[in-house]
């Protein structure tokens, strides 16, 4: 286990209750089922009060670190978001997404260090949509809510991060996204070299954390590297360098705190080994890539194609056995009530299993 | 009767001063935190630039602290000075003519630059562990093995806004070059490299060691801040640094990275100044009254300053400014 | 002397981001960019810190300031509170006022960064939407992805009562009314004015290069896609 | 394996990695002129280049990538040398700087 004792010196407030919820574009595109999962352990596990206001928006952060939406545009932006959490009354905001959470983070520390674009900010908003807010009391990324409550899901786990068949705990990966504390490092449980938000609860849930060469290394979404073609060389480039660096320690799962990180750490095993052969895993079927809310989802009992886990490129099923986890093989790819939708081809990463049960016990 | 000055710190400072003061006459008494005489050097191996072992010269300073009689309460931590007296922690209270501060500098704690994993990654440590080692006769990876590439890292909580040390340490380039050499005859098969930013070799015969230990020993220099360390599966430690004059990224794995801390102000400087009235430069360091003709004076008359409490300093230019001190203070006790 | 400087030094992330160098190369040893890219953080900060108008000018109109992934990498490392990554954001900004952006392959770029996300940020209020991820733009999406493009309401559907409707879930139809403060937001804030410089000067800069419909669906598409390799 | 046009390959890292850099031709260069191995970095030999001054070429920087072993191309960047011998008469620690030129073409004619 890493020796990480730093990370309580790292602390922040996290609200207990009270949440006042921001979507994230990456994740609601990719993983729907987490951003549900997230709503539903909050509000069904825990007893919590969260809002899911429908009238907010993006950050539009992907924009703002593409360079095409300037800083007193996003700022602007931002300020509508905290006036429609004023407006519900609510005063702690969580956001879903990391690059949301470096952009509040970004935006509020610009507003007290350089207090004349707050005043502009302010004017802005009001000329524009004739509101007016105040800023949050806590701010915090969801994940920061979940790592807050991990002993009370480590007491009500159904699954542990363990082999169910050896005991032997899992050997995770965790992820963390350049912006959750790269930028502001305080901001983020256990700072910018040991953050501990997930690492936390890979403990907590029996876990054991895997550190290894290029643990810190951006996962290469790079913003304009990966959303224009010709620049996906560098995305693809930075991910295959975690992933050789991470292989050689045969984790059982990567677990991601980005929504990004997350998609492209799943989606990059599949273009690796189309482009060249390479497949990572035990296997070489690929290293299963969660979310934490994915992650608590499966050790909360949740079933695995109501947190989406069919919507991953790379199978989860090596995973979901070795952590003694019942599930239909069958109703992985189906629609709504049990519709069938025709299942995605096969690739090397997914097995795509048409009648198959999916055993690597076997 | 003999006046007497009380001289704060039992280090090499503390103790030059006190013997020249002993030789001017004068009475001096020796307050000392830790249980023994020695500060700092005590744990040192050798001395550059000529590797003499710290311990020839502790020891002559002891013994001649001991032939001359003079006063040493250890185990004393002062809380408190006045130009004619010195509080103690545990209440006591010392009178003199006048006072010389000599209580040196604090070691830069290694693990706030989490970016290197000092005390999480096996094979990551500092110069004054490495200096340790070389006392115990026993130098070794975590695992007993010997190293065969090993990596020395300048300006570690030196030149660092991010731990607020702006300051430059001084002595640590010259460190960097001589542990690298003793490295290099301990082992003469490992590669040995420096990691700098500048080499600053200011003193007599430095420059020439800096080139003996490129020319003859083969260590290599390489220009430029490493970013960051992580660990390897088979438990060495992966380095990132720019290879500025070539302007491109450079990666490596090394047996041991060795952090060549810097020097910094002592925590209760900023209690002892306030209560004083002393004043202090923006590195914490004591600010001596004017940097040329009032170096080891401070801004309050009857307090002095002798070695590394003002600024970070060699051992030879400690012994020098101590001597210096004690007469300043002498003169002003004799006054 | 100075000219450019002085406008890089109205912009915050400036003032935020560059105090004093000392060139030690931190920010390059663990830059995403500078390992695949011929790029180097630390020689662009040292670059506009001299303040010279035609070595900024030159960068401003490279393929150099475009390298950058944004992932900040260099912030937290810089011993003397440097971010190059905000100084990067200024000097991409400031290409784009001045229209220098579209004289480099990379800069040229974001005119499909604007088409594609800026402009559904404005239809649907976030950046992207499962529709604009087109599979065939984006064949490392894998199978499963496409698996999901074709069945996209079967599929979000399990998780968002309101997929492309209105309503509280993931994925929903915002409002009119939200999406038009947005709108104005972007018009008042100088949003909209960054688009249209955008488009202008790709315009331009395509009637220069022989696109004779100027900065059309085409010239946007080489932009997306062409690679001429000369970046490493 | 279907071939499957994705517009984009995996980049190619730029790291000088040491890991993976043979440098038995850089020390064979070091035994025979260890006088190399002194250079401080400071650049007198590229500012006062001929060469230099009207191509790209910078011979701190190619001497120094071949020190780590970075062998790819340092032929022909040192071809561009024109050997007039000026950067010998400024550098600061006496190094035969001319003779590097000449040595580092011997050893590396074939990369």
């Amino acid at each position: 286990m890493m020796k990480r004792r730093s990370w309580q010196e790292y602390q922040k407030e996290i609200a207990d209750d009270r949440y006042y919820y921001a979507r994230s574009c990456i994740r609601q595109n990719f993983f729907p089922g987490s951003e549900k999962a997230f709503i539903d352990i909050l509000q069904n596990d825990l007893g919590k009060e969260l809002l899911d206001d429908p009238k907010h928006s993006s950050c539009t952060g992907i924009g703002y670190h593409s360079d095409i939406v300037p800083l007193e545009t996003i700022m602007t932006v931002v300020a509508r978001q905290f006036s429609l959490m004023n407006e519900a009354g609510y005063e702690n905001f969580v956001t879903s997404c990391i690059t949301s959470f470096g952009i509040y983070c970004e935006v509020l520390s610009t507003w007290n260090e350089f207090p004349e674009t707050e005043e502009k900010t302010r004017e802005n908003l009001l000329k524009a949509t004739g509101r007016e807010f105040r800023k949050p009391a806590s701010l915090a990324h969801t994940s920061d809510v979940m790592f807050h409550f991990r002993d009370q899901i480590a007491a009500r786990a159904k699954h542990r991060l363990v082999n169910a068949v050896t005991g032997e705990p899992l050997k995770v990966v965790e992820h963390i996204g350049c912006h959750y504390a790269k930028i502001f490092p305080k901001s983020g449980i256990g700072g910018s070299e040991f953050p501990y938000v997930l690492a936390g609860m890979i403990e907590s849930w029996g876990g054991e954390v895997v550190d290894y060469p290029e643990r810190r290394h951006c996962c290469g979404f790079g913003f304009r590297n990966y959303l224009v073609q010709a620049n996906r060389g560098y995305s693809i480039a930075n991910s295959h360098k975690k992933l050789e660096s991470m292989a050689p320690y045969k984790p059982d799962f990567i677990v991601a705190n980005c929504p990004g990180c997350a998609m492209f750490l799943d989606k990059w095993q599949y273009t690796i080994a189309e482009m060249e052969g390479t497949t990572y895993g035990q296997n070489g079927h690929g290293i299963p890539v969660l979310t934490y809310e994915e992650m608590a989802g499966l050790v909360l009992g949740y079933d695995p194609w109501a947190l989406g886990l069919q919507m991953h490129q790379v199978d989860v099923e090596p995973l979901l056995d070795k952590m003694g986890i019942e599930y239909d093989p069958a109703a992985k790819y189906l629609g709504r009530n049990g519709k069938y939708i025709g299942k995605p081809a096969s690739a090397v990463v997914n097995c795509c299993p048409t009648d198959t049960i999916y055993d690597i016990r076997e | 009767m003999k006046k007497r000055i009380i001289v704060i710190g039992g280090g090499v400072a503390g103790m030059q001063t006190a013997l020249r003061l002993a030789e001017q006459g004068v009475e001096p008494v020796i307050v000392e935190k830790e249980p023994e005489l020695g500060g700092k050097l005590r744990g040192w191996h050798v001395l550059f630039p000529s590797f003499t072992p710290a311990e020839e010269v502790l020891t002559a300073l002891r013994r001649r602290v001991n032939e001359s009689g003079i006063e040493v309460l250890t185990s004393a931590e002062v809380v408190g000075l006045e130009p004619r007296s010195v509080r103690l922690a545990d209440g006591r209270e010392l009178h003199g003519d006048s006072v010389v501060v000599a209580t040196g500098f604090t070691l830069f704690d290694a693990s706030i630059k989490e970016e290197y994993g000092y005390g999480i990654y096996d094979n990551v440590l500092t110069s004054a562990d490495l200096e340790r080692m070389f006392n115990e006769g026993r130098v070794a990876r975590a695992d007993g093995t010997a190293p065969r590439r090993i990596a020395f890292l300048h300006c570690v909580g030196s030149r660092d806004e991010k731990v607020c040390q702006q300051h430059c340490s001084k002595v640590c380039c010259i460190t960097g070059v001589k542990q690298a050499m003793e490295m290099k005859k301990l082992f003469p098969e490992a590669d040995v490299f420096n990691f700098y930013m500048d080499i600053r070799m200011f003193g007599p015969g430095y420059e020439e060691m800096y080139r003996e230990a490129q020319q003859k020993y083969n260590i290599h220099f390489v220009r430029g801040r490493i970013s960051e360390a992580a660990p390897t599966i088979d438990g060495r430690v992966q380095i990132k640094a720019e290879d500025t004059l070539t302007g491109r990224p450079l990666r490596m794995s090394v047996d041991m990275l060795v952090l060549l801390i810097g020097m910094r102000a002592n925590d209760d400087n900023a209690r002892l100044a306030e209560g004083a009235g002393l004043n202090r430069a923006s590195s914490g360091f004591m600010a001596p009254r004017d940097l040329f003709l009032g170096n080891v004076c401070s801004n309050v008359g009857g307090i002095f300053y002798a070695g590394a409490v003002t600024a970070p300093k060699s051992i030879g230019e400690t012994l020098n400014e101590a001597t210096a001190a004690a007469d300043a203070a002498a003169k002003y006790a004799e006054a | 002397m100075g000219k450019y400087f002085d406008m890089l030094m109205e912009d915050v992330r400036m003032r935020e981001g560059l105090h004093a160098c000392m060139n030690c190369g931190v920010c390059t040893g663990v830059c995403p960019a500078a390992e695949f890219y011929n790029y180097d953080p630390r020689q662009i900060v040292s670059i506009v810190q001299t303040r010279d108008d035609d070595a900024i000018e030159a960068l401003l109109k490279s393929d150099t300031i475009w390298y950058c992934g944004e992932c900040m990498s260099c912030r937290p490392r810089c011993p003397r509170g440097n971010t190059p990554g905000y100084v990067i954001q200024a000097l991409r900004t400031l290409s784009q006022k001045l229209g220098f952006f579209v004289e480099s392959e990379k800069g040229r770029q974001q005119l499909a960064l604007k088409r594609i996300i800026g402009e559904n940020i404005l239809r649907t209020g976030y950046c992207l939407v499962p529709r604009l991820i087109k599979p065939e733009l984006h064949p490392e999406q894998g199978t499963v992805w496409q698996w999901i493009y074709d069945n996209d309401r079967e599929v979000y559907g399990q998780f968002s009562p309101v997929y492309m409707r209105h309503g509280a879930g993931a994925l929903r139809r915002i409002d009119e009314e939200s999406l038009d403060e947005i709108r104005r937001i972007f018009d008042v804030s100088g949003g909209s004015e960054m688009f249209e410089t955008i488009e202008k000067h790709s315009d331009r800069k395509a009637r220069e290069m022989g696109y004779e419909e100027g900065a059309d669906q085409q010239y946007m598409m080489d932009v997306f896609c062409n690679n001429s390799n000369e970046h490493y | 394996m279907a071939a499957i046009h994705f517009g984009y390959t995996i980049s190619k890292p730029r790291a000088i990695d040491l890991d993976r850099n043979n440098l038995r031709k850089s020390d064979e260069i070091l035994r025979e002129m260890p006088e190399l191995q002194t250079c401080i970095g400071c650049g007198a030999c590229t500012a006062i280049c001929t060469a230099g001054n009207l191509t790209s070429f910078n011979f701190r920087k190619v001497h120094t990538l071949v020190r780590r072993g970075e062998y790819q191309g340092a032929y022909e960047e040192m071809n561009k040398c024109m050997l007039c011998g000026k950067c010998r008469l400024v550098c600061p620690r006496g190094i035969n700087t001319r003779g590097v030129v000449m040595l580092i073409k011997r050893k590396l004619g074939d990369f």
